[in-house]
């Protein structure tokens, strides 16, 4: 049995900002089905800071809670801020990971930060 | 989600019989006086050392029984992964100088594949057939790596996994043709579908307590009369020398008696889990888009549902059926400790997605029509709420 | 001979506890549910899997804390001989690349002396070191076996016949002064007297639940934390891939309760359990001519009574007393299967006619004042008859 | 658990002709404690047969029962009769014997056997 923390499971039951944005101003995606995991994170910009975020996830519990905690954590947060938001940040807020599942970690840190690249590309052209 | 289920432990549904079984009251009735009052040693010479021994000399002939051989060839080990390791290890050691070749395939538990890679390490020759896309071996495949030096062929009798039944008695043909030693894995097969090592042709034969409603930490390996065998285990003389160790009487005693017992309701229970298999299966086929059922339709076990769901991940939807109260299992690389898909769902070819999104029902005895009906009800919502998460989903 | 007390199983006396003992209704308690209701398996990813995960979990704690190890250092297996095998072959082909002598006791368990007779066999160096007329060894003739080759050093704590206790802190200064891994076999020890691990100084310790009044089918070997170890059993990630095969839930949920409550009532165990042995030991010298206390006055088990009576066979002095509902155990040739009387009573130097009449009466927990005044009154007529029969006895 | 049958067992418990003649005609012993088992046989002989077996044994029950139902089975019986008493016919008159006792049935009768010898040899000084 995966022993996951209280605070992983209530995120895996009723995980935040799910979804898509249409017309999002950065798009991250990270990991494939063949490795198991994969996340999409979707975001909005508005005066340097993430004013929307939403996620689509493919994988276990610990994916998915992982991408609901970045979501809640990262959002609000200017650009800098979100870009210095870890794994390890991401882990703890969620009560710790089993060992085995801490990869999960970061690839959603990894896919937020690849969606904030995406956006600083986008408007660098 | 309703929590009330999952805290009722009487309303958990158990969906998960190929990872083991709940014991069946009878099977624990018998063994509580093997606790209590006869807990005697079967080597002492006393009252307790006797009343022991018997009990476990009669278990022997239930448990010989199921599988049609004689309590003389049973021995008893502590578990199905013991069974396979001393069957391997044991045979082959005893063979070896006529050989150093062993035929296994694929799809094997790993604690069959898992000595094979060791032995290759320690100079034997493995060879491992294919399977088809139903998880059957062609035994063309078989006897076409024969070779001078093959010593050992072990194939399993039904698939634990996806259920799929090998053809045991054309595999066995083969090897008597070769004059080769044949050993089959039937942990998940004996005590659910007939079993009779001598119409088979069988020389060792693993099967495990647990699987069949009887208790864990006890299983054994037959080993056909006059076939050598080392043991592994060295130490007093039990099991005639071949497993020595003080005997675990009251799990031999509830073995005999699961063994009865399945022997006695087979047929009732392969006709009563069939047909909730074959309900649960058209349920979801009719209620789900985008699944597969795995596995083979003809040879297939009478409790095995292997459905890989398109566009989600195995551990994601154990968990939230998990919270309804239902139990099951996958193949998904997130719920193995090694974080890799089964070997038996990447050996029938399936896609890295659907094997990731692949759970096994697993039926038996104790399961209901209402129990499936209840699956049936809880199932698509969490399908759909995955998929609704999932980034490859598309309607 | 009064028949009533052999037919009824309430009075039938047990002094035969180092065979095996009976199981302690509060272990039984604690396992019942896990047998019937909490039937998971310990890998599996629902409620069901982490019930018994977690059983495990808090069971394996107990048995560490009964020989002062931490909970990581514990392995479950099925029985003592298994503990025994797996710490011979798998400490030592952990450690081939550092050399091949193995040092061992003349008086150590079968699980123990065969294994090291097979390891011969396969290029291994054996030595085994004597033992004086108390079944004590001496720890200078370990020191001078040591060569630069020697590995592993095995001495069991205490004789499971004689019950004499060994002086393990000595020999594992020894061993850790030559950097010799030093393995103890305690299945006769553990539960019994006190047992710390750290403070002894050992790597590997094997111990089982059947001789702690807990259930037959589980034992367990402690390996001290980064000490290498190759596995026996290959197949799943049971046990961190040190020991494969689904876990015996119920049984190691009762090892675990064994070993709390050994842990709890070991000073009272001790002193009663010493008490009634000096009284049996001290009754049977005033009762009977001709016998002798084997193994030590000082460093003897607090249950052993290990006597041999001049004259007479011990299988018949079981029987008789079998007849009158007392069981015993003996190292007389004609008890055993090889028909080779007792390795430990020929290495003590008891000649064989004494060999022959050794009876073990072993005390525990469960055994009574009234019991052993019953021995008393039981045992001096049957020894006068068996003698008035014997063709070697004089008055 | 030596399985004995219940013969084994009777004659164990309640062993005919134990003792030993003071003015034996003939003994023979066998065995020795080293070995496990011990028997002496004595024979009173009169007008060739065989009028009083006693006999002592040092063993487990098997070796005990097998006295005894030598010393009843040749007790009465011509000295060439009793020397045709062979273990065969002691472990079936025994209800049989566990395999690892048989060797018990061997002592019986070779101890027998040598009582009567020691008779002829004597006589025949
Ligand atoms: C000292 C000792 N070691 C090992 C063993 C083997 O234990 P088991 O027969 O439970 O495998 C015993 C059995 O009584 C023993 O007394
Ligand atoms: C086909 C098969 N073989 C062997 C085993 C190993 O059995 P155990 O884990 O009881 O040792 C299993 C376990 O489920 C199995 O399904």
């Amino acid at each position: 049995m995966v022993a996951y923390s209280k605070k992983v499971m209530e995120h895996f039951m009723n995980p935040r900002n799910v979804g898509e944005i249409k017309d999002a101003d950065g798009i991250g995606e990270i990991g494939n089905p063949v490795c198991g995991d994969m996340m999409s994170f979707y975001i909005k910009v508005k005066d340097n800071k993430l004013e929307d975020i939403k996620f689509k996830t493919f994988g276990c519990g610990a994916a998915i809670a992982v991408s609901s905690m970045v979501s809640e954590a990262a959002k609000g947060k200017t650009l800098d801020e979100a870009l210095r938001i870890t794994n390890k940040d991401i882990a703890k807020k969620l009560g710790g990971l089993p060992k085995n599942k801490l990869h999960c970690s970061n690839l959603g840190a990894d896919a937020l930060h690849k969606a904030i690249k995406d956006y600083l590309d986008k408007k660098g052209k | 989600m309703n929590s009330k289920i999952k805290k009722d432990s009487k309303k958990r549904i158990f969906f998960d019989n190929a990872s083991t079984t709940r014991i069946d009251d009878q099977v624990f009735k018998e063994m509580e006086s093997y606790f209590r009052e006869n807990y005697g040693n079967p080597s002492s010479l006393h009252d307790f050392g006797e009343l022991a021994k018997n009990a476990v000399e009669s278990a022997r002939k239930k448990v010989a029984n199921l599988v049609g051989a004689s309590a003389e060839e049973i021995y008893f080990t502590s578990c199905g992964t013991e069974s396979n390791n001393l069957a391997l290890w044991g045979l082959a050691r005893a063979l070896k100088g006529k050989g150093n070749h062993v035929i296994s395939s694929v799809i094997e538990h790993h604690s069959v594949l898992n000595p094979l890679k060791e032995m290759k390490k320690n100079g034997w020759n493995i060879s491992l057939v294919p399977v088809d896309k139903c998880g059957l071996i062609n035994t063309k495949d078989i006897e076409n790596e024969i070779t001078d030096s093959t010593i050992l062929i072990s194939i399993m009798h039904a698939n634990n996994e996806i259920g799929t039944i090998q053809k045991l008695k054309e595999i066995s043909l083969i090897a008597k043709k070769n004059n080769i030693i044949f050993h089959s894995d039937g942990v998940a097969t004996a005590g659910i579908i007939p079993v009779n090592v001598r119409e088979l042709g069988i020389d060792a034969y693993s099967f495990s307590a647990q699987q069949l409603h009887g208790p864990k930490g006890v299983a054994a390996l037959f080993i056909k009369k006059g076939t050598g065998i080392r043991p592994i285990f060295l130490g007093g003389t039990q099991e005639k020398g071949r497993r020595a160790g003080t005997e675990n009487v009251p799990g031999i005693v509830g073995f005999g008696k699961a063994c009865e017992l399945a022997k006695i309701k087979m047929e009732d229970n392969i006709k009563y889990i069939s047909k909730l298999r074959d309900n649960l299966i058209n349920g979801i086929i009719n209620k789900v888009k985008d699944v597969k059922l795995n596995g083979s339709t003809t040879d297939r076990l009478p409790g095995n549902v292997h459905i890989s769901f398109k566009y989600i991940e195995g551990e994601s939807i154990l968990l939230m059926l998990n919270m309804e109260g239902i139990a099951a299992a996958s193949g998904s690389s997130c719920t193995s400790q090694a974080l890799k898909s089964s070997h038996v769902l990447n050996a029938i070819g399936l896609s890295p997605t659907m094997a990731q999104g692949s759970v096994l029902f697993s039926l038996g005895k104790y399961n209901t029509v209402e129990e499936v009906s209840r699956l049936l009800e809880v199932l698509p919502p969490i399908v759909k709420r995955l998929r609704e998460m999932s980034p490859i989903y598309k309607e």
